[in-house]
């Protein structure tokens, strides 16, 4: 290695010494030589290079920086040499509840308990714990409760840049419509619906 | 109203009942099973199963959370008004008694399948593991806090209560006030009078002590700039102005002098205090 | 990249993945394919390939193990990037004195200590110096003892815009008790909480 490292080395090492994502911003103040295009197309040409040198390695956009992750072929491996120091998947209502907080952001804990038909303090702390929700303040409404928001911790713990990434619900907005027609209609009785009306009952790909 | 077969009405006695996040999602399950139409449940029948599902959760020694039994009344409440006549007038549109519910397990299964669709990339994204061993700086002198979440600071404020330490004898010992202490209290004071006699400022602190930290508080504030002291002659009293934190070579003000004067007065207040 | 990762690639992914330098016994273990000889040249000619690609990070064997570490050259870089990003966490003692001073205020130390059951001095001490808490004066009590409040820069530090926006304790009450008992079991219900603390399904209004 020559003296004066290039750009695309100390690219490699600042990303290399991080474990969470480096905004663009940061890489250009830290590199102060190349401007945020050519900082930029270093970055794609070496997630490019990584893809095709067959290494062990990714460069991921994620939660709105940059950040190298090891490859998921290779994660049977350091599972098994990292054995249990992970951390616990969420729990089924921890997920839902999470999901409601992502979609419907900023919420309350009532509107919350309310789409769950239950009470979800337990898995509202261990998300707060978690640091995958926080609390963003209060709402306008009655009594300002308290509303609840992602954090960018929850963009990198799914994986993604931003809260734009996740999956669109066009099956819900789909749902939703179909009951307002419905609602419109007369309603004839118990008439049951065709079922073709109504999005089938899981919620596979949505197109 | 839709036909609802008897012929079906074994409940699925497995052993191993599938944990139910909620009342909706027990509905949810025995209308998936059954194949029925969300939009057109079959009161009777889900009431009958719903029933029997909470009495097998009983039986396996689960707890039954009261949500559960809420939604048992409401289900029965519902059924008991399918069974009215329909009213009789064909104007007046009465809304289907199972509206609500039909809205509440929509609603309620968008969410439950965006959760899976969650559950799937936190799968995705556990299969890429973050560096192990990030680079450290090692002198601690830092620059920045990390933000605490609110949920963190009301999480420390409840663990402290809940320890609730013994009331404390109250003895009155002075408390001794550290320097910063000393100069956050001449800054607030001073931010408020920008203008203040050095007397007044020392009859700030009780104790002898303190008075002299207070000095020593002063003498650091001139330091670095954040007060200027000027006398206007000899044995006249002695002034300080705030100068808030602009750097200290800055003299605009005439009416304070600089230069010697700085290292001067803070002698006499020495003297004062001897 | 093929579905069966290159021992090369598995090693890359498990070094980058490790928090400190891996064992070649580990290694071995691990991989459980290639012999110690194999893994030890494979890993040697990692060390080449990183050496002569002009890469910014560089395989070392250090302490009995095998570490990938970002090139030295690329230190003064590495630096500055940690330096602008380089935050430091609030102790234990710091948050509770904050908090205690957010909720209490305007408060002595007599009372944060009579609360906390230990001496503040020091987490007091390190607020002021942060700017979250200033004294605000002193009480008319005996002795007249300075009291402490937070500051606007707390406000910005918790991201709220008025202390009227703190949460209340009873506000998160069951959230901040009930801690999702699962943890273990991905698939369980949320603890079960009193009838009468869900609202009947729906949610309405707020209380």
């Amino acid at each position: 290695m020559p003296a004066t490292p290039s750009t695309q080395q100390i690219l490699e090492a600042l990303l290399f010494a991080s474990d969470a994502p480096v905004g663009l911003s940061t890489l250009v103040e830290v590199l102060d030589g190349p401007d945020e295009a050519a900082v930029l197309s270093e970055l794609q040409a070496m997630a490019r290079a990584l893809d095709e040198g067959g290494r062990g390695v990714a460069l991921a956009e994620i939660a709105g920086g940059w950040q190298l992750l090891s490859r998921k072929e290779a994660a049977p491996w350091i599972d098994r040499m990292l054995r249990s120091r992970r951390k616990v998947r969420l729990s089924r209502a921890g997920l839902e509840t999470l999901a409601i907080v992502a979609y419907k952001q900023p919420v309350t804990k009532v509107e919350i308990d309310g789409i769950r038909g239950v009470d979800s303090s337990g898995s509202l702390h261990t998300l707060l714990e978690r640091g995958l929700v926080v609390i963003k303040g209060r709402s306008k409404g009655v009594g300002r409760p308290l509303v609840y928001a992602t954090s960018s911790d929850f963009l990198s713990y799914m994986g993604i840049n931003d809260l734009a990434d996740l999956p669109e619900l066009k099956e819900l907005g789909a749902v939703l419509e179909e009951r307002e027609r419905l609602e419109m209609e007369p309603a004839e009785g118990d008439e049951p619906v065709p079922a073709e009306a109504v999005p089938g009952g899981s919620g596979e790909g949505a197109p | 109203m839709t036909d609802e077969k008897v012929s079906d009405e074994h409940l699925p006695m497995r052993v191993q009942l599938p944990a139910f996040e909620g009342p909706l999602d027990l509905l949810l399950h025995l209308i998936q099973q059954d194949e029925i139409e969300i939009t057109d449940i079959p009161i009777a029948k889900i009431t009958r199963q719903y029933l029997e599902t909470l009495d097998l959760m009983h039986e396996l020694d689960l707890e039954v959370a009261g949500e559960f039994l809420v939604m048992a009344a409401t289900l029965m409440r519902i059924k008991s008004r399918m069974l009215l006549p329909p009213p009789i007038t064909a104007e007046e549109e009465e809304e289907d008694p199972r509206e609500g519910l039909v809205r509440q397990l929509l609603e309620y299964r968008r969410f439950k399948e965006a959760s899976r669709e969650l559950e799937r990339m936190e799968g995705e994204r556990r299969l890429h593991f973050d560096r192990g061993a990030p680079a450290q700086l090692e002198d601690p002198d830092a620059s920045e806090l990390l933000p605490v979440s609110l949920f963190r600071l009301l999480d420390a404020l409840k663990n402290v209560l809940s320890r609730q330490a013994p009331v404390p004898v109250h003895t009155i010992t002075a408390e001794p006030i550290r320097l910063e202490e000393a100069i956050g209290l001449l800054e607030t004071h001073l931010k408020e009078r920008p203008r203040a006699l050095f007397e007044e400022m020392l009859d700030l602190f009780v104790s002898r002590l303190e008075k002299i930290t207070a000095f020593l508080g002063l003498l650091e504030m001139l330091k670095s700039g954040t007060i200027q002291v000027a006398q206007e002659d000899l044995f006249g009293p002695i002034w300080v102005e705030w100068r808030g934190d602009a750097p200290p070579e800055n003299p605009e003000n005439g009416e304070l002098s600089e230069g010697g004067e700085e290292d001067q007065a803070p002698q006499a207040i020495h003297a004062e205090e001897e």
